[in-house]
């Protein structure tokens, strides 16, 4: 059997497959459907200092291969994650992860020295998809000095690995990836969701309440893929890929294109045991062609 | 599960009944199953289904679906025999018997009837004494009458006065006539603000049942929301079903 | 019947209907398969001052709602164009408008003016997606410097509208847009196709011979509705819409985002005749709810 | 079009035989069509499939489906009566008779047998003499036998010698024992490379019918380019058959 552990930025995973933020909640939401501890890593739902009710109903809509959600960050808020909810998702034999949202690089900063206290969250992943109240609500993701602000505030404040994913909405990817890896990030995942809006014809009003979203699923895989092999070429810290992955061959995609690990969100709505099957499947298909170990194919499309 | 019956209680209707080689888990009325669409091209999520009904002697699931567009006429096209993907049971169902011989009127409208049948069943067969309440625009879209009358009194309004009385469930003469213990409500929406009103007018504990799109059904997404004086609360796992109490819906 | 006839920057069309450069040839093409006459615009493939021979093969490959492509612009050059095809097409009962690229404001210029020799060429639509060879390939569109070099070069060598047509692939489309208006763009279409890529993962390398590729079709549908979107609300000028369409219900949620007409492309391929069942739909729609035109809906959602 | 027979000549291939209200247009052998797939949620685009055979009397059109990918194998759930959605005939074919009474070899390999069919009946009614050397993994793989056999020799190798000469077709003895006025040639790729080396060292004419990747079908993409002497041309209008002259093949 092929050897399918990865390690990134410092993490000992038993499989390249993680679940993406805000698709598999805290996790305990789907233990009844999948074995936990069969995952890479849980990356749990975006977490903001102080709650966050989130946008109003309608938050989502489906589209060709596809989805827009506009959940808009509701969470309640990083203490209420320490007290409450860390209690239960602890002790799982898994990494979990938590996505740190944020509207100021303080306050991102903040958010993530509070989760570094636990002692069994072993990384955060930086969501600079969110937009900066103080720059008209433009994501700090989508400018180099926007990315790098909030890296740079979060460095200072947490000493274990930070995974920093990145927006696709941008003209140029790997120029963000080299800022946060710059500031430095440990790793950067690519790509959070496209920006999206549909419209209800009948009603004559957007679908989503706040006109519009962020488009996720298979119909983003190839905007994806693309988004992986520009910034796998562009940093020397490793790429998380994510992007509508459905499958192990989808997943293998990824890895070929420069990936050192995969996540995957929309997938776990239509088959909760998703990121079980694509890490079984992506053993099976290296044993099918020889490979001894995932490593070999990481990359190897140039 | 497997499709072991394919009926159609009218054209625009279909009634699945599926069954397993497993027994069925615990049920609760009111809750629903995700089911995976196969060979729709436009449908890419599950989608969501009240249980319709049980029947532990055959081991059957029941859903009773609204062909209203992709997805759903492709169930609509299902054989005896085929497959299908359900995750299931989600949510949390309808209260249970709160007191023996409660009166609780069950009020469905178009296809919000399905969970009702189930919920009916229970409380019948916990001590409570359910009636229902049905209305539909004409009397061809009233379904599975036979079933609902089989376990209780059906109080029916359509509104072209085909089967019944003349108007809106609201309307009907029972609500005047008659105190209800509780209600249940399932339907569109508008149709169950107003029974919400009747009930909080009348004092009467009044549970709705929500239909708000779900993409995950798991409480993992929270796309299905709902405004609750707790703040907005996931349909698919504090719900599908509310105490109107627990809504900030202008009643 | 409702009047669905549009205006767009001065040239009258029977339909707010086009078909997109790149997916319907010089119509010629479809001329057994559907009555060009009932088409708004045909929209002939992109033509560039010097005849190219394209990418090699592969150049395409289907994904999720979706395909790639990286034809490259293979075309035989505007003095080819204007000696050999325009004859064929000059008495098209219906507006036939030239796609123009190029790899300089130069370039783009003398094919503009070339093609505006060309009496019944009533339009051209400007692809400033090309890659600008003189900054390593990065295209013309990403950025608003470039976009608007483009436009001033040719507006001072065209004299007939101009439908400049935007890149998706930036961070700010509204900007883009902004600045071709601002150098005297007639109009704007929205969007070109999204930067993806796939990966042949039993070949290990990418399925289409450059690499990466423009994706489209309905996969693309929420961005371009997005799109469409910001940057009606951003310019005076009209807007034309793109991305995805297939249906009658598509065209009309892309003219509630602000479109004035729309264009169809992948789908084509899919209807060859989709143009004019599209067009006819919207008629029915517009009958069926009682509006009496289609410059009822447009801009409808903001 | 309308399916009137299915059938599977094996268990990896599909036979269907399609009709119409409408008299079939002029089909010229070696033309395509584009067909349309329904209820494939990974199936986008059209996919091309060769014209197998055109039978005039039962005006039906027969298409012969390697089930390879999914729009394949949901070619191979259709039934009879479904509807088909085609855009053809697509292409030029294969040259017409160049002269009275000339020998042609038509050489297959795998579904790339199915254009070959069509022509070889083709060429016999307009007065020439075909041919078929057709060659397959193992005697299960070749297809339709007794067809090709009612309209002339066919010599077969099949790489497990299970039929015919053992191995490719480019081995069989034919070949060194008599010689043929045109070649005509589909299948893999490396099988046409073969043969069109075998038909210039030996100075024959020789046409393959290629099998690049298409969007549209109808020349209006230029995504099934293929390098010629003439520079990009589209299989799809200009091919699918070309003639090996016209290649850029390193043969
Ligand atoms: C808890 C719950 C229980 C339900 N029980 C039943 C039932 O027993 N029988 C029944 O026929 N229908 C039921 N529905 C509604 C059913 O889910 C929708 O009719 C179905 O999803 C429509 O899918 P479609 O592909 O046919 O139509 P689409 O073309 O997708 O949409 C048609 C309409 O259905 C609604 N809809 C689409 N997707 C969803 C979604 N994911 N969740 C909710 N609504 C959606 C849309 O608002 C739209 O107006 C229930 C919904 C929920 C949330
Ligand atoms: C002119 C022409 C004639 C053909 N005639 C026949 C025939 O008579 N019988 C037959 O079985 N097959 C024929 N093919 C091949 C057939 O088109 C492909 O096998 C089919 O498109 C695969 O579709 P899929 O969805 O089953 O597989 P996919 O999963 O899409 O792909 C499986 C394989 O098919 C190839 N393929 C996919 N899409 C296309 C496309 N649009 N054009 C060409 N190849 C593609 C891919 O390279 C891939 O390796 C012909 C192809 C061409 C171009
Ligand atoms: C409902 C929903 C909620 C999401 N919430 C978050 C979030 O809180 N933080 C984040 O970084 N990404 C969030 N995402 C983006 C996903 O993590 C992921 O980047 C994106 O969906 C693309 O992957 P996919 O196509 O596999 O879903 C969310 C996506 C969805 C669909
Ligand atoms: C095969 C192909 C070739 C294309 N060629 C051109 C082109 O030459 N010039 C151009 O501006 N756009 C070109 N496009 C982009 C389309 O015109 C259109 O902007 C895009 O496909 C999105 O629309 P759609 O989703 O309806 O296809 C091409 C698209 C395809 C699929
Ligand atoms: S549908 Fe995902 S949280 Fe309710
Ligand atoms: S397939 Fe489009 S040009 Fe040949």
């Amino acid at each position: 059997m092929a050897d399918i552990r990865v390690n990134i930025a410092g993490l000992d995973m038993k499989t390249p497959v993680m679940t993406a933020s805000g698709t598999f909640g805290y996790g305990l939401e789907f233990a009844d459907l999948v074995n936990l501890s069969d995952i890479g890593a849980i990356i749990v739902k975006g977490t903001t200092l102080l709650p966050r009710e989130g946008n109003d109903y309608p938050r989502m809509t489906e589209t060709p291969s596809g989805m827009l959600n506009c959940v808009g960050l509701q969470n309640k808020g990083a203490e209420y994650f320490c007290q409450h909810i860390y209690p239960q998702i602890k002790d799982l034999q898994t990494n979990v992860i938590v996505n740190v949202s944020g509207s100021s690089p303080d306050d991102y900063a903040e958010c993530a020295r509070l989760i570094g206290e636990l002692e069994n969250i072993p990384a955060i992943e930086l969501n600079i998809s969110c937009p900066n109240v103080r720059q008209g609500g433009m994501a700090f993701g989508v400018t180099t000095d926007g990315a790098a602000s909030v890296v740079r505030a979060v460095r200072a404040a947490y000493r274990k690995p930070i995974i920093v994913k990145l927006s696709p909405n941008v003209t140029n990817i790997a120029d963000i990836a080299l800022a946060v890896e710059a500031e430095g990030a440990d790793a950067v995942s690519c790509i959070n969701t496209l920006m999206g809006m549909a419209i209800d014809i009948e009603r004559r009003r957007p679908k989503l309440s706040i006109s519009t979203g962020g488009l996720s699923g298979p119909a983003i895989k190839p905007v994806a893929v693309r988004c992986v092999w520009q910034v796998a070429k562009a940093v020397k810290i490793p790429v998380v890929g994510l992007g509508g992955i459905m499958t192990a061959a989808d997943a293998i995609e990824f890895l070929m294109a420069g990936a050192s690990a995969i996540e995957i969100g929309t997938a776990n709505f239509i088959d909760p045991a998703v990121s079980v099957r694509v890490a079984e499947g992506i053993s099976e298909w290296l044993d099918r062609h020889g490979c001894k170990s995932v490593q070999e194919i990481i990359g190897q499309v140039q | 599960m497997t499709v072991s019956e394919v009926s159609f209680p009218n054209n625009r209707y279909v009634l699945l009944k599926l069954t397993d080689s497993q027994p069925l888990p615990d049920i609760r009325p009111g809750q629903f199953v995700e089911v995976l669409v196969q060979g729709s091209p436009s449908t890419f999520l599950r989608r969501p289904i009240s249980i319709n009904y049980v029947d532990r002697e055959k081991n059957q699931l029941w859903l009773l679906v609204a062909m209203v567009g992709e997805g759903t006429k492709t169930l609509g096209k299902l054989s005896v025999g085929d497959k299908l993907n359900l995750v299931f049971p989600l949510g949390n169902g309808f209260s249970p018997v709160q007191q023996p011989g409660e009166e609780v009127l069950l009020v469905g409208g178009g296809v919000g009837v399905a969970p009702l049948l189930e919920y009916g069943k229970y409380l019948k067969a916990e001590g409570a004494r359910p009636s229902f309440l049905l209305g539909a625009r004409t009397q061809n879209d009233l379904l599975l009458l036979d079933l609902f009358r089989s376990i209780a009194d059906v109080y029916i309004t359509t509104e072209d006065a085909t089967l019944g009385e003349k108007g809106f469930v609201t309307h009907h003469s029972i609500l005047r006539e008659k105190r209800f213990d509780r209600i249940a409500v399932c339907g569109p929406k508008p149709m169950m603000v107003n029974v919400a009103k009747y009930a909080r007018q009348n004092d009467i504990p009044c549970e709705v049942s929500l239909e708000n799109m779900m993409a995950c059904g798991l409480g993992a997404c929270l796309c299905c929301v709902e405004k609750t004086v707790r703040g907005n609360v996931c349909v698919c796992t504090e719900g599908p079903v509310f105490n109107i109490n627990d809504l900030t819906w202008q009643i």
